[in-house]
């Protein structure tokens, strides 16, 4: 039980960057559908740098470059040129996909160096790794992961106790308020779209740096849109997020769980649990909707200062 | 001379501003100085709201050059001029709902994280200072527009704003709050402070202002000083020409019962208002005006009739026929006749983004025959009201979201008026128009009362519900608090019992 | 407009070639498994022959007919006279194509459509170089449980998993082999996730028929074992990697070829075994079990000499006789009959009996 | 300074020179990108264009892969006009699919018309159900239509995977997990070389043109999309309103989905929807959400993705860069709308007079 606790983690360890990616974007009032695009683009660049350089900081550095490069592209079409945002995203995700598999063409089944696979190895937190449950399924992760409970607490602190957080809901929110109490919406909006950008390259990078760990042609395998669902199933909450990241990653794993441990129900069944899961989830939320879980007022509408 | 000067807060020279091809602003000069209340006026589209947004950094100006306390600036942006002291509350609040009032207060503000308690006792003295009260964390979807009002109020003084500008502050207040409001100017104005305030009201124009600058179609007429200058002689220069500001009374005879409300009540969940046991009659012929605080239970009151509401109990007659519980598609497939223009014209009545035929049909094609949507007849009727209520557009296929406030009031009464209604109910019909197209609805109003139809009229402005109405029912917290004859009863009267005064004898006969 | 197109032509070509060769692929020639392993035998043909044959490959094309026709289609347009299409999900879009296409000739890849005028189909047997591999499962095993991360419950992987554990089971009577489906070709992260629920299960050893080289991985993380599949992977996990079974696509292609500009290529039906060299396993590693060495010569000489894998009495999973003693299972079509698996493994096959 | 404004009126003319010239710009963007990565611009385009277009052949196959598009993009346009954000296309084709394929499998033996129909009956039929229920709850509850519609393709893939690998897996497939092919009375009849779709095709816009701009419902539905409390206001019942606008998109969905399984397919796979339901969204936001722009923005993905396999083989690019192609290409056609919606101008220092 611990032990599939601890790979529900593991394979929670993406969801949870690329859906915090893709809050942070919600929260500044886009909905960026190229997740999955992104975080193949960071998964690769991350991989492809780590693979030459041999620089777990390079790797991650580049892996965040690329999801911000992604995401810039997504940014300058609809904060810029107010193109429509669903459809942008879509696009975002065919050139990410076809952008990825093309630099990541020459090192696919490449072996990371040492120097990466070792940083990336486990380590155990002194005192907190042996408390019961807990300490082996958090406790006992890679330095990647603890980044992830970093930022997890970091954007919490940020959204909910910072000026500039609060800004951030409030572009969110009613970006022509926003403007009209000073606050740079476009600005804002830029800095945030790139900084989810960031998030879910680190998403896909996860996978070809720690998971896995190897480059290959659509590693992430859909975990981009599952980010998308989780966001709204954390009612954009960022620790939400993380509990749902964990609750989709061991529902991912579910199936073969069973499999392995000599249990038969039919898997493809199992593979639709998580699916399931969100739409009941979904349909639950709006029975106790509180203003606070509802997805920010703005989001999906492009910003003009003229527009009335 | 040179003391005079030093005392200018704001100078804006020159200014132009266009839209496209439309000149909102013109060459417009206009000068505010500290310790003094500027009234703007115009008509509807005269390009004041326009110039004020460019104080503001909303808009930036296509020509012309802008001095705040002497000193030449560009704004690009809502930052500079907050920096600056000018804060301005625009005509649609700028709140973010799901947040507290502190937090709408500190939004945009320097500093890193947002404060709890020093920052509430902040509040608590400037909100002493000038007399204004609100709680620092209440929700702003958990407020009345006055409250929101208020936080706007605070939200400028808060970033030390010494240049005040309202846009039509007043229209959605009610006569208490507006009373407040005029008091929290004038406090402000006493502290040296330079305050812009934009109205159609002109009784409040002579009550609040110092001096009144006149727009009319982009460009600036000219400026007044208030004490010098009369009421009929503003609206001249307003509209060019003089205008009959009279509304004619006339009596019908014979009016016949045609709505009877009866014990009825309202639970409003989302909004927390109510109606309760209320009952009351409605003649053909006559104008029932509503008043009351806003949020008592006019909006109920109007969509129950309607059908967009749930009743709790009670019963609605439409002549005989009990509409209780009927939604408005059984109301219009029963054949009966009700015209409802809604508080919220664009939200409600109207498809902003469509044009004035399929704007039109929206009434009307439920009645036809078959599945297909016929578009003919009303392309004839668009045309007919467009003559008929002279309503300013390009053509009648643009989309009514590019009309003036004025004259998309005009389709949509023209539209209910076109339906030959038997009962006609109207929340709020001159909300924000100009003197002369609010003139213009009235005597619309007037004409539908002559051919026996029944008028629900829900109105704010006290003056014109003693004017136009024949009787006036008051409502307060949902309850009726009287139902009285117009030419017998007062202000002060209508006043009192819009707070809940005592009971007045029912002039239902 | 024609013009262009020649000049393009004349841009690529250094002689006219005698022969197009068209590939249709389900993967990214670079995918390090199943499509890359195929694409080696492309590469074979162009080094053997160089300007007399043109390849020309499409990849990523999905597993529909309107895919595989609408590829085949273009092929051909581009001047392709024969045609290999490498999944089996291919198989009725190559069956159109051949309809289509009557001077084409077509190879399809583990299927079972094929015509006597110009489509066939080809397959190695597998099972000798699994059964093969079982064996050095079976002798490192310590735990006596081995783990197979599987893609799909298809015959083609009952035949390897069956095969598997018959080699384990002939060094390790008491061994049981745990599997594991995936339900995807291709998943690096579930693949290895796999493994390693496997591994937490007490595998010692994980084996797999899937595409990438996260079960390995997995098992070198763990300070296990692991036996790989299509590819030479032990760069990947040298410390995990023992062996793997392997296809060697570059003979049968550029014999192909060879018959075609020959005249003498013909349909019908391959069957490519270790005799052929179509099959084979990886050399072993450092880390392989002592004597395994030893022991798979022998048994491969076997099959070297014809000897088939599978040889009553086979029981199934339920206990039921599948092959009785002293018969065998001898040709493809007895082979490719399989739908269950045999006793000694965990794990589910038939889902209808869910 | 730049400023820019809204524009009021575009006219036609401007707005066809605002889109040739995105157009032109975005080739020679893409080009040099095409250049940077290694291949010649010119030739990519070139092949992209004649590849598409340039035979009977290839036109028709690339009218093929517009059919579905356009027939989906009509179902999605509908939902979309009701700014009801249906990405659930891709769900609603595969329940379409497998509605038809029951009864092209059951029915063996009726007439082929009255086949095909029941068949396109029962396959929007099941679209409109694979709809009906994100619709239901967001008239129910107010759920969200875009993560709800997304989630039910997923639901709708895994059970068509499990009907495939276990109760209608073909007995006949020697063990495959395969669904049974049509037979030949379940598939639509060609005309001019092409599959009837393309009749469907036209008839389908045609009647949601009249649907949407003629009849009281899609004025409904418009009313809707813009304002649900004047919708109320005007006495629409507006769940009833959501509802058929939802049964009707994803009617036609299924509809694709049937046309897709029974024109080449001949069966079901769980590949069989291919991404069309996420194409169709961007073929139908770029049409403006008009029916027959819809059928014309169809035509020219399917001209970039028949123009992208062809050059994969022609110039043998890998597949990536034509898919890097298609987005930078979309890319730049979605900026271009913001210069048909607004103004730019550079302002000097001419204003004011001094
Ligand atoms: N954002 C905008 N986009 C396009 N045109 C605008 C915009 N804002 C104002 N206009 C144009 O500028 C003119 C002036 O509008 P403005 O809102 O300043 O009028 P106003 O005097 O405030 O009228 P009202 O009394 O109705 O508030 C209008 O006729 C309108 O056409
Ligand atoms: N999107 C727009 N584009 C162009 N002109 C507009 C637009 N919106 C409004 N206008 C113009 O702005 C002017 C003022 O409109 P506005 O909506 O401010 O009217 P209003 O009388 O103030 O109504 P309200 O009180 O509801 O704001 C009108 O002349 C109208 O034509
Ligand atoms: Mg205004
Ligand atoms: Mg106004």
């Amino acid at each position: 039980m611990v032990s599939f606790l601890c790979a529900a983690v593991i394979a929670g360890m993406p969801l949870l960057f690329a859906t915090l990616g893709e809050l942070i974007t919600e929260k500044a009032g886009n909905l960026n559908l190229g997740v999955e695009g992104m975080m193949l683009m960071g998964a690769s660049c991350g991989f492809i740098a780590g693979y030459i350089t041999g620089n777990p900081i390079a790797a991650i550095l580049a892996a965040i470059i690329a999801g911000g490069i992604g995401a810039a592209i997504y940014a300058f079409l609809t904060i810029t040129l107010m193109s429509n945002q669903v459809v942008t995203g879509l696009a975002l995700t065919i050139f990410g996909t076809g952008f990825a598999s093309f630099v990541g063409k020459d090192y696919v089944g490449k072996v990371l160096p040492d120097t990466i696979k070792t940083f990336f190895m486990k380590v155990e937190i002194p005192g907190l790794s042996d408390i019961p449950v807990i300490g082996p399924m958090f406790f006992k992760q890679d330095i990647f992961a603890y980044g992830g409970y970093v930022i997890i607490i970091l954007i919490s602190i940020y959204l909910y106790k910072t000026r500039k957080g609060l800004n951030l809901r409030a572009v969110g929110e009613n970006a022509a308020s926003a403007d009209a109490s000073g606050i740079n919406v476009t600005l804002y909006k830029y800095v945030h779209i790139l900084i989810g950008g960031a998030l879910c390259g680190l998403g896909g990078a996860y996978m070809s740096l720690v998971t896995v760990p190897v480059w290959q042609e659509g590693v992430t395998g859909g975990r981009g849109w599952i980010a998308v669902a989780l966001v709204i199933f954390a009612s954009w909450n960022p620790v939400k997020a993380f509990a749902g990241s964990l609750l989709f990653g061991g529902l991912s794993i579910l199936g073969i769980r069973l499999q392995s441990m000599g249990i038969h129900i039919s898997q493809y069944l199992v593979d639709m649990l998580p699916y399931l899961a969100t739409v009941v989830v979904l349909i639950l939320s709006t029975y106790k909707s509180r203003k606070e879980d509802q997805p920010p007022k703005d989001l999906g509408n492009a910003y003009f200062r003229e527009e009335r | 001379m040179e003391e005079f000067n030093n005392n200018i807060a704001i100078e804006m020279k020159n200014i132009s501003k266009s839209f496209g091809s439309i000149k909102a602003n013109e060459n417009v000069n206009l000068t505010v100085n500290n310790g003094e209340v500027l009234a703007l006026l115009g008509e509807n589209g005269a390009g004041k709201s326009t110039l004020m947004n460019m104080l503001s950094g909303i808009y930036h100006p296509d020509s012309g050059s802008i001095f705040v306390y002497g000193k030449e600036v560009r704004f690009y942006s809502p930052k500079e001029p907050i920096k600056l002291g000018i804060g301005m509350i625009h005509q649609h609040f700028k709140l973010i709902d799901v947040f507290s009032a502190k937090q709408n207060i500190v939004l945009g503000q320097k500093g890193t994280f947002v404060r709890g308690q020093n920052l509430s006792k902040e509040i608590k003295k400037l909100s002493d200072k000038y007399g204004l009260d609100v709680d620092p964390d209440k929700k702003v979807y958990d407020m009345s527009v006055g409250e929101k009002q208020t936080l706007e109020i605070i939200k400028v003084l808060y970033r030390g704003a010494k240049i005040l500008i309202l846009d039509e502050p007043t229209a959605v207040l009610t006569p208490q709050e507006i009373k407040r409001l005029f008091k929290i100017i004038k406090n402000m104005k006493e502290q040296g402070c330079a305050i812009v305030i934009i109205t159609h009201k002109l009784n409040e124009v002579m009550e609040i202002s110092d001096r009144v600058t006149v727009l009319r179609k982009g460009k600036s007429i000219d400026t007044v000083e208030t004490s010098k200058v009369t009421v009929p002689k503003l609206i001249e220069m307003m509209v060019g020409k003089t205008v009959d500001l009279s509304i004619d009374r006339t009596v019908v005879p014979d009016k016949n019962l045609l709505l009877e409300v009866d014990n009825l009540s309202v639970v409003n969940h989302e909004e927390g208002h109510s109606l309760k046991e209320i009952s009351f009659k409605l003649y053909g012929g006559e104008i029932l005006g509503v008043a009351g605080v806003a949020g008592s239970g006019q909006k109920e009151l109007c969509e129950v009739i309607a059908g967009l509401q749930k009743s709790e109990k009670g019963r609605i007659f439409f002549e005989s026929e009990n509409i209780i519980g009927k939604t408005p598609r059984d109301i219009i497939k029963l054949g009966i006749r009700m015209g409802f223009i809604p508080e919220d014209r664009l939200g409600m009545g109207l498809v902003a983004s469509m044009d004035m035929v399929y704007n039109l049909i929206l009434k009307d094609y439920q009645l036809q025959p078959g599945i297909m949507l016929k578009k003919k007849a009303s392309i004839e009727k668009a045309k007919k009201i467009v003559e008929r209520l002279d309503i300013q557009t390009p053509n009648i296929y643009t989309p009514v979201s590019r009309l003036s406030g004025g004259n998309i009031q005009k389709v949509l009464l023209g539209r209910e008026i076109d339906s030959n209604p038997k009962v006609l109910i109207t929340a709020y019909p001159v909300r924000g128009l100009d003197i002369g197209a609010s003139y213009k609805i009235y005597e619309l109003l007037n004409d539908q009362k002559k051919n026996h139809v029944a008028v629900l009229f829900i109105g704010e402005d006290l003056d014109v519900l003693l004017e136009l109405c024949d009787r006036i029912m008051v409502i307060c917290d949902g309850e009726i608090t009287g139902i009285v004859d117009a030419d017998k009863t007062t202000k002060e009267e209508l006043g009192l019992l819009m707070v809940g005064g005592k009971q007045m004898e029912v002039a239902n006969d | 407009g024609d013009n262009k197109s020649d000049k393009t032509k004349d841009d690529s070509k250094a002689g006219e070639p005698e022969l197009t060769v068209g590939f249709i692929y389900v993967g990214p020639v670079d995918d390090g498994g199943f499509t890359e392993s195929h694409d080696k035998g492309r590469l074979a043909i162009e080094k053997e022959f160089g300007d007399r044959v043109k390849c020309l490959k499409i990849e990523n094309v999905a597993e529909t007919v309107e895919d595989v026709v609408s590829a085949g289609e273009t092929l051909v347009d581009q001047g392709a006279q024969l045609i290999f299409s490498v999944s089996y999900g291919f198989m009725d879009g190559t069956e159109a194509l051949a309809k289509e296409f009557p001077d084409v000739k077509f190879m399809h890849f583990s299927g079972t459509k094929s015509n006597n005028t110009n489509f066939g189909n080809y397959m190695g047997a597998m099972e000798q170089p699994r059964y093969l591999s079982g064996i050095v499962a079976g002798m490192k095993t310590e735990t006596n449980k081995i783990g197979y991360v599987a893609a799909y419950p298809i015959p083609e992987v009952a035949i390897g998993i069956n095969a598997f554990t018959l080699g384990v089971q002939s060094v390790n009577p008491d061994a049981t082999v745990t599997v594991v489906m995936t339900n995807s070709w291709y998943d690096p992260a579930l693949e290895k996730a796999s493994a390693v629920s496997l591994l937490e299960q007490g595998c010692d050893v994980i084996a797999q028929h899937c595409d990438t080289a996260g079960p390995q991985i997995a098992a070198q993380e763990a300070g296990k074992w692991a036996i790989g599949y299509n590819s030479d992977t032990r760069d990947q996990a040298p410390k995990a990697f023992m062996t793997a079974p392997l296809w060697d696509n570059a003979t049968f292609y550029t014999g192909r070829v060879q018959a075609v500009l020959d005249g003498t290529w013909e349909p019908g039906v391959y069957y490519g075994d270790m005799s052929d060299g179509y099959v084979t396993l990886a050399p072993l590693s450092d880390v392989a079990p002592e004597g395994a060495k030893a022991k798979i010569k022998e048994v491969e000489d076997k099959f070297l000499a014809g000897e088939p894998v599978f040889v009553g009495p086979i029981k199934k999973q339920d206990g039921t006789i599948a092959v009785p003693e002293g018969e065998s299972l001898k040709t493809k079509d007895e082979i490719w009959a399989m739908d269950y698996l045999v006793e000694g493994v965990i794990g589910n096959y038939n889902i209808k009996n869910d | 300074m730049i400023n820019i404004t809204k524009r009021e009126d575009l006219s036609k003319q401007k707005g066809i020179i605002i889109r040739i010239a995105a157009i032109i710009l975005s080739i020679l963007f893409t080009g040099i990108f095409i250049n940077l990565l290694g291949y010649n611009s010119i030739d990519v385009f070139y092949n992209m264009v004649t590849g598409a277009l340039g035979s009977e052949m290839r036109l028709q196959k690339t009218i093929v892969k517009a059919i579905p598009i356009a027939v989906a993009s009509l179902g999605i346009l509908v939902a979309f006009k009701m700014k009801f954000w249906n990405i659930g296309g891709e769900g609603q084709i595969m329940m379409g699919a497998m509605a038809a394929t029951f009864v092209a499998l059951n029915l063996d033996g009726f007439p082929r018309a009255l086949t095909l129909v029941l068949m396109m009956l029962a396959a929007f039929f099941f679209g409109a159900v694979w709809a009906f229920i994100p619709a239901f709850f967001k008239v129910k509850c107010g759920t969200n239509e875009t993560i709800f519609t997304l989630m039910m393709n997923y639901i709708a893939i895994k059970w068509i995977t499990y009907l495939q690998f276990g109760p209608w897996k073909d007995p006949n497939a020697g063990g495959f997990p395969k669904i049974a092919t049509y037979p030949d009375n379940a598939v639509l009849p060609e005309v001019f070389g092409i599959n009837i779709g393309w009749i469907i095709t036209i008839i389908a816009a045609v009647i949601v043109y009249i649907f949407m701009n003629h009849t009281k419902k899609g004025y409904e539905i418009s009313v809707v999309g813009e304002s649900l409390a004047t919708a109320k206001y005007a006495g629409m019942n507006v769940k009833m309103v959501i509802i058929t606008a939802m049964l009707v998109s994803g009617g036609l969905c299924g509809l694709t989905g049937m046309i897709m399984s029974s024109s080449i397919e001949k069966t079901l796979t769980i590949y069989l929807s291919n991404g069309i339901g996420y194409t169709a969204i961007i073929t139908a936001w770029l049409s403006g959400l008009s029916a027959p722009f819809a059928v014309i923005s169809s035509f020219a993905f399917a001209v970039l993705i028949q123009g992208g396999k062809f050059i994969q083989i022609a110039l043998q690019v890998p597949a990536s860069v034509a898919d890097m192609i298609q987005g930078m290409i979309l890319f730049f056609v979605l900026g271009s709308e913001f210069f048909t919606r607004y103004k730019i101008s550079f302002k000097g220092q001419k204003g004011g007079e001094k």
